[in-house]
């Protein structure tokens, strides 16, 4: 299996706070990893450092390397990340264009896509039937959507961005039961299509299901790792995440 | 009947100018809600810049007046955004960059203005220039209604470039990035747009209107003076926020809206109560829409 | 009687019906739960009743007064206290001052006092920092009183939320989702947080969740609301079990 | 070893020099600087036998009241001056003349035409005329010249001046022509650049002419629009006219119109002529009035500390001996032409009406004396 | 007594600045600077419980300035002093001590009062709108005035002078510099009160969120009038002071550019940050006088190296080129202002051993 993203070593500091204290895991193609971790552990930071975001919002590598299919990405332009590697984030909190409908929000993020209308077109189809409700509110300012309607919004521009990789940080956050089981399974789909996926749930009982492998982290420190199986298994990882 | 009309015109003309400048206003705003309080200083670097350009044509070769005009126009465009996007790099986006709180660089922005203007005073001295005449004045007259050709190229001038600004705003891509970016900064780059592109794009398209505007400006009003562009930009301002800060049309309409109740209180009343009517009209106006005519309440979602 | 009853609520927004024709009795101690499908209407229900926006139709009453006209922070005054789907405290303000300015609507001094800083200044701030620190203490919160809520971990960020809603002294304790954003071992703490708080101050709490296991712990009585309108409604027991919720929201939870 | 330093006089120049209307402090400083040039040269001003190099400085008032206070008290305090000239226009020159008044320093505003600037103020005073003298002038010269019977102003509401003027213009008028003979009384504010409604609503009340008292530079705009709007009829100005800039801003559209000022460039005799040509060789402009009255205003300065016999090297005896000096000026020949002055310290002199010729020359029209 | 020694030190000072100015010590320039530097700080301080601590774009502070200077100077011309469109005055002039602060407080009052018509549509209405709702504002006060003839239009009104020498005559202290020092600290004084108290944060708690506000129980209308007027009557009383200064006052010195300064001084110092106002104030007016001093310097110096052209002379027009430079580089330094959101006590804490900052 080819190693598609590889972290080495990261760290990186929220002004003069450090956040990752040396962190390295990787993704192969085709897999669904999962991080694990308490709150504040660090989970999306790892993720933003991927995206390549700047400061301030995102924090400053300043040690250790990013690799995509061997080379280093700690020069790319966030933009490019996206356009040229076909590498997704669905961050924590939405981020969604309020001012925007939410048929533009999706088009939004066909931005960096050079395929066909028709394939566009496709998509939107598949993103409609996975959230019927968005195709009811297609024309709507997307800021006046309920919060899981703008969940599955932030899901299904990532779907819409049609890149091979996709980072989901709490994607089922505010999800209904039922939609977020229907997501999940979509995901699923995808991934047997094809999609690699590193995926950040709370629910760790769930992440641990839905992946193939997964990281522990804690305070900025990868603390244990293996397959799913295996760290449920695992007593200390049952007694901190899985609830006893 | 004629007064009617002719101050019709005059409205028109003069609405022109402030719907040209408020339209650049409101698409930085739009993008970075950025209020570039130095655009209207741009709008004034613009008319010297057109001055410099068709002076210097006229002057080093025997051009007709029509070819110098057509040299001069998009050389102004392309120097005045120019001017435009250097105080973006130079000035907003290292702030943009430190996370600046948004008035700060509003503040900024006021001062790149100061500069521009008291640098000109310093750089040029106090004494005025005037604009050559690069268009043979042609007065047509019905009646009492006189209407010389320029201000209907001044008219349509504006429209044009209404029209092409809320076809890219609001139809293509960027246009759609450049909305984008206005909500979330943060998420922009996560759709494979080169934010600082974008920006720069706007920078060009808004600067760049500023120095047609300062174009037709100073060869409607040939005189160039250092401060012409301070209060023309705070009233162009005022009426970009009428209209609905953000938005192409509310710009457009808010600049002639600006220019009719301007002229009309000097048409119906006491031309001394002229501030305080036209500014009443305006504050009775967000009275009653408080985000402007096409502003679009932001609905807090909670 | 009934503490807040609520009739023929129904809420539109254009040509969209958010709530339509919503009718709840909350008994006095009642904790009761609010489920439903995402975009139900959940949260406008709780905005209508904290006044933050008028129903188009139906009567709100609180206690027996109705509260149609009402802007919210007279609702609140009136007893009501919520917490947001999304946090929204004060990020800028110590937890402290979060928990004091929640009390405005019982200072009991004035502008000219807080300038003059009269008796009454001084003693309404001393009972208010009195109040205050109690209750921070009761929250297991009091060592965080000086930090900026941004700083701490998003768990606490959340007990803040509901200490701050809690400073209003509410008859009537709105949740939005206090467990979104949780992990697991947050939640428990967080069903005990509001279980130690129902019991303890005897309020009546309404609360929207959609993790199923505090729900179904915590409520005693819970409606599943889609498309504005209660679907069905019933103990526990009766909603896991009732055909209509588990195809309208609870789904199979086969990946 | 120990120098002494030089003895210098020191004359204080509060000046717009940024603002509303930096035109007015470079002319102003251009004119200072000229005449500084010519007396150095001959190694200072000649004071009772002895001559003294002269220092002056320039402090921006930035066109704003409490610059020009502070910058006075600059002056005063920190540079020991013997005497200010300026401010310029009277928004500064009335507060900065009360300071000068309280502090004892002798003050010569050019420009400034408000009565308040040197009105119970015995140690202010000016060099232009007031604008109640000037109205009737223009007034006169326009029934005679136009035949007029009705008239139309288009002023500055927010400029004193222009305000000023255009009020006394209408009284005057329409004490000689009948009530209502003023069909149109017009405003626009100061940095407006766009008069066609004004012009709408005074070319449609059909006047004999328009009265502008107003700056050169939004004549110029203002007659330009005028015409494209179809107005034939004349102009008539008054003293803010008289800039060399005129010509050059306002082209074609000006030649023909009257206005009154303090004096007229072309056609000019004598030491007006000389300063006009050796500004113009030094500028590469003709000088406007503000520049003849700022040398006018210097000049009265300097034959003032000639006349008190000898330079003073404590401050304070100097600036009174200057004052005493001043006020006993009782003719002064100037190159706006000679003035006395009355108890205020304003001065009694003529005014000149003159004509924009076809090449774009001030000529001579008319001299209206007192 | 260790807890007050800063108070103590700032009425030293004060008393100080007063008694030097009395004996000649200060020179009437530097005397005005200190005045001019006592109602800047007036006005920044004032801007700020609006656009640092509420959080709102309030750009017509100048328009209640003037609104304080007119109906001050009306007043103490009426009463105190000869004038010849109001004639001989009302109360005897050996009062004027006396109604003096009297006038100042009503004519803040007064531009309180005038400060509900940007309140009211705050209800509605917040951020860039309401900046041009207060633009408009500075314009209409400043036509409204250019249009009453009665207390002389563009011409200005003065008068003052009188009444300032009228309180001179009943004992010769220099009674302008004690007016605008102690109208400076009352100032100061009230706004640190009004944002200290929770009655007060209510206003930081609209800016930082004013949903949460309003549902936590806060009245945001009320808060904002609050906030409003006691920012406006602050302007109007350092209008009131400015115009007993320069004896002098003229609408037009209270137009925008007077307004943007007071935006630039607040967030030069800091949004939300008391002492970051003081500082920007004096910061700023200095440095407005000091460029009087440094730019012949500066050219001078140019010279000496030549490197300037011995027929170009550097003129104090590039002041307002240096200034803006200034401040631009200082905030590309310091983005969120001098002191950002923090008071003096937040950054040497060791202060809070001399004073209780409550
Ligand atoms: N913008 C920021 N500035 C400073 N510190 C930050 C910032 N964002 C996060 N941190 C800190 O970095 C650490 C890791 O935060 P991160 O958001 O990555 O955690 P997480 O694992 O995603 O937590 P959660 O489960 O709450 O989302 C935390 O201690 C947090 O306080
Ligand atoms: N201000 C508004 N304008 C227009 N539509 C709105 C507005 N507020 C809510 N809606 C719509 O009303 C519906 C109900 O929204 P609400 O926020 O109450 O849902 P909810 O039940 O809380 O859902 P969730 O579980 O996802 O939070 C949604 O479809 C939303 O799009
Ligand atoms: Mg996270
Ligand atoms: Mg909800």
């Amino acid at each position: 299996m080819n190693t598609l993203l590889e972290v080495k070593d990261l760290r990186v500091k929220y002004g003069n706070i450090e956040a990752l204290h040396g962190v390295s895991f990787n993704v192969n193609e085709g897999e669904i990893v999962t991080l694990i971790g308490a709150n504040g552990a660090g989970k999306t930071t790892t993720l933003l450092s991927i995206s390549r975001l700047p400061p301030p919002e995102a924090p400053k590598v300043i040690e250790g390397d990013i690799t995509w299919k061997g080379n280093s990405i700690l020069d790319m332009p966030p933009h490019k990340v996206i356009s040229d590697l076909h590498l997704a984030l669905v961050p924590e909190g939405r981020h969604i264009f309020g001012n925007l409908t939410v048929e533009e929000n999706l088009k939004i993020a066909t931005y960096a896509r050079k395929d066909s209308i028709k394939d566009i077109h496709g998509d939107y189809d598949r993103v409609f039937t996975l959230f019927p409700r968005l195709a009811e509110r297609k024309k709507q300012r997307s800021e006046s959507l309920s919060g899981g309607e703008q969940q599955m919004l932030a899901v299904g521009r990532a779907i819409m961005s049609k890149c091979n990789f996709i980072m989901l940080d709490e994607p089922s956050m505010g999800l209904a039961p039922l939609l977020m089981y229907d997501m999940f399974r979509t995901l699923k789909q995808l991934n047997k299509e094809g999609l690699s996926i590193l995926l950040i749930e709370q629910n760790a009982h769930l992440a641990l299901k839905f992946a193939h492998r997964g990281y522990v982290l804690d305070t900025g420190e990868i603390v244990a790792s293996g397959s799913s199986a295996d760290l449920m298994d695992n007593p200390e990882v049952k007694k901190a995440y899985l609830g006893g | 009947m004629d007064i009617l009309i002719q101050n019709l015109l005059n409205a028109l003309q003069w609405g022109s100018f402030y719907a040209l400048i408020a339209l650049g206003y409101t698409l930085v705003y739009g993008v970075l809600l950025l209020i570039n309080f130095a655009h209207g200083d741009i709008f004034m670097v613009g008319a010297y810049i057109a001055f410099f350009v068709a002076t210097f044509f006229l002057g080093l070769f025997d051009f007709a007046p029509w070819m110098v005009l057509a040299l001069t126009v998009p050389l102004t465009m392309l120097l005045t955004a120019g001017v435009g996007v250097t105080l973006e790099r130079i000035a907003y986006r290292p702030l943009r960059r430190k996370g600046a709180h948004r008035l700060y660089v509003v503040i900024t922005a006021l001062m790149c203005g100061l500069i521009l203007e008291n640098g000109n005073l310093a750089l040029l001295g106090a004494s005025r220039k005037k604009f050559p005449e690069l268009l043979d004045k042609v007065v047509y007259t019905w009646g009492n209604v006189s209407v010389t050709n320029l201000k209907l190229i001044v008219i349509l001038a504006a429209i044009t470039v209404f029209l092409i600004l809320q076809f890219i705003v609001t139809r293509t891509r960027i246009g759609m990035a450049m909305r984008g970016i206005s909500y979330d900064k943060f998420a922009i780059p996560l759709m494979g747009i080169p934010i600082d592109s974008v920006i720069v794009f706007t920078f060009v398209l808004g600067s760049g209107m500023a120095g047609l505007a300062g174009l037709l400006f100073a060869m409607s009003y040939p005189i160039l003076e250092p401060y012409m562009g301070a209060l023309i930009g705070w009233k162009a301002f005022i009426a970009a926020v009428v209209g609905g800060i953000g938005d192409i049309r509310g710009a457009f309409l808010g600049g002639f809206l600006l220019g009719f109740i301007e002229v009309g209180v000097v048409a119906m009343f006491p031309s001394t109560y002229r501030d305080l009517f036209a500014f009443s009209i305006l504050l009775m106006i967000l009275w009653i829409k408080p985000t402007g005519i096409f502003g679009v309440a932001k609905t807090t979602k909670i | 009687m009934s503490l807040l009853s609520i009739d023929g609520l129904t809420q539109r927004f254009g040509g969209l019906q958010a709530v339509s024709d919503f009718n709840i009795e909350l008994e006095e101690g009642s904790l009761t739960g609010l489920i439903g499908p995402n975009g139900a209407g959940k949260t406008t229900i709780f905005n209508l009743i904290s006044g933050f926006y008028q129903p188009t139709e139906g009567i709100i009453k609180l206690d027996g007064t109705p509260t149609r006209g009402l802007k919210p922070h007279q609702v609140t005054a009136l007893g009501v206290a919520r917490t947001f789907q999304n946090i929204r405290l004060w990020h800028d303000m110590t937890v402290m001052d979060n928990i004091r300015i929640a009390q405005h609507y019982r200072l009991g001094y004035d502008f000219f006092d807080a300038i003059m800083r009269s008796k009454n200044y001084y003693r309404r701030e001393k009972e208010i920092e009195r109040i205050s620190t109690e209750l921070l203490e009761f929250m297991d919160l009091r060592q965080y009183a000086e930090e900026l809520p941004t700083n701490l971990p998003y768990g606490l960020q959340r007990r803040v939320e509901i200490a701050r809603a809690m400073s209003i002294q509410p008859k009537l304790l709105l949740l939005d989702e206090p467990a979104a954003g949780l992990n697991s071992s947050d939640v428990e703490g967080l069903i005990k947080l509001i279980r130690w708080i129902h019991n303890e101050f005897d309020i009546t709490i309404l609360m929207i969740e959609h993790q199923m296991k505090v729900v179904m712990s915590l409520c005693s009585w819970i409606k599943c609301i889609d498309f504005g309108a209660t679907i069905a409604e019933g103990t526990p027991e009766d909603i896991q079990s009732s055909e209509t919720v588990i195809k309208a929201y609870l789904g199979d939870d086969s990946i | 070893g120990c120098s002494k330093e030089e003895e210098k006089i020191k004359i204080g120049f509060n000046i717009p020099l940024t603002g509303d209307i930096p035109k007015v402090g470079e002319a102003s400083k251009n004119a200072a600087q000229m005449l500084l040039a010519d007396i150095n040269a001959q190694g200072g001003l000649e004071v009772g036998g002895k001559k003294i190099p002269l220092e002056f400085i320039y402090e921006d008032n930035e066109s704003k009241a409490e610059s020009a206070v502070n910058a006075a008290l600059k002056l005063i305090e920190q540079d020991g001056v013997v005497a200010l000239i300026g401010p310029n226009s009277s928004k500064q020159a009335v507060p900065a003349g009360g300071t000068c008044n309280d502090n004892r320093t002798p003050m010569v505003s050019p420009w400034s035409t408000n009565p308040d600037t040197t009105k119970n103020r015995p140690w202010v005073f000016r060099a232009a005329f007031l604008d109640p003298f000037q109205g009737p002038v223009a007034v006169n010269f326009a029934t005679k010249q136009f035949k007029a019977t009705t008239a139309a102003v288009l002023f500055d509401v927010s400029n004193d001046y222009s305000k000023g003027l255009a009020e006394i213009f209408k009284e005057v008028f329409e004490k000689k022509n009948g009530a209502d003979s003023v069909v149109a009384f017009v405003s626009h504010g100061t940095k407006d650049q766009d008069f066609s409604a004004q012009l709408t609503k005074i070319i449609n009340s059909k006047p004999d002419f328009i009265f502008v008292p107003d700056n050169y530079n939004q004549v110029a705009l203002i007659v330009r629009q005028a015409r494209d709007l179809g107005w034939k009829g004349p102009f008539m100005g008054s003293d803010a006219w008289g800039s060399a800039e005129l010509m050059k801003l306002c082209g074609d559209d000006c030649k023909g119109q009257f206005f009154s000022t303090h004096y007229a460039a072309a056609g000019a005799k004598g030491a007006t002529k000389e300063f006009i040509d050796r500004y113009e060789a030094k500028y590469g402009e003709t000088p406007d009035d503000v520049a003849a009255l700022t040398w006018d205003a210097t000049r009265l300065v300097l034959q003032a500390i000639q006349d008190s016999g000898s330079y003073n090297s404590d401050v304070k005896k100097e600036r009174k001996a200057i004052r005493d000096a001043l006020s006993s000026i009782k003719e002064f020949a100037g190159i706006t032409g000679s003035m006395k002055f009355d108890s205020q310290g304003d001065p009694i002199k003529c005014a000149v009406v003159v004509r924009i010729d076809e090449t774009g020359n001030f000529v001579f029209a008319e001299s209206i004396c007192p | 007594m260790q807890k007050y020694s800063f108070n103590i030190g700032l009425w030293a000072l004060a008393a100080v600045v007063v008694a030097l100015s009395q004996f000649g010590a200060l020179d009437l320039y530097i005397q005005s600077v200190i005045m001019f530097i006592g109602i800047n700080i007036i006005l920044s301080s004032s801007l700020n419980v609006v656009n640092g601590y509420m959080g709102e774009f309030s750009c017509g502070h100048a328009g209640f300035m003037c609104v304080g200077a007119y109906v001050s100077s009306v007043l103490s011309v009426l009463f105190f002093a000869q004038d010849k469109i109001f004639g001989a005055p009302l109360l005897p002039p050996e009062l004027a001590p006396l109604g003096f602060p009297i006038i100042v407080l009503f004519s803040g009052l007064v531009a309180a009062v005038t400060g509900l018509i940007v309140a009211i549509p705050s209800f509605k209405t917040r951020g860039d709108y309401l900046a041009i709702i207060t633009i408009a504002a500075n314009y209409m006060v400043i036509s409204a005035i250019e249009n009453m003839a009665s207390v002389g239009g563009p011409r200005g009104f003065m008068g003052m002078k009188r009444v300032v020498n009228a309180m001179t005559d009943v004992v010769d202290i220099p009674w302008m510099m004690i007016w605008v020092i102690l109208g400076t600290f009352m100032s100061v004084w009230m706004i640190r009160r009004f944002v200290s108290s929770t009655y007060g944060k209510g206003i930081m708690s609209i800016c930082q969120d004013e949903v949460a506000a309003e549902i936590m129980s806060v009245n945001t209308n009320k808060m904002k009038m609050a906030a409003f007027m006691l920012s406006s009557g602050l302007a109007g009383i350092a209008g009131a002071l400015f115009a007993h200064v320069l004896g002098y006052v003229n609408p037009q010195s209270f137009n925008i550019m007077k307004s943007t300064e007071c935006l630039v001084m607040v967030y030069l110092g800091g949004m939300a940050s008391l002492g970051g106002s003081v500082i920007s104030a004096i910061f700023f007016t200095v440095m407005l006088e000091l460029l009087r001093f440094i730019i012949p310097a500066i050219d001078t110096a140019l010279h000496f190296v030549n490197i300037l052209p011995d027929s170009y002379h550097l003129s104090q027009v590039w002041k307002w080129v240096l200034i803006p430079l200034t401040l631009i580089l200082l905030m590309q330094f310091r983005p969120e202002g001098i002191m950002g959101n923090k008071e003096l006590s937040d950054l040497f804490p060791r202060l809070k051993k001399f004073y209780k900052f409550k």
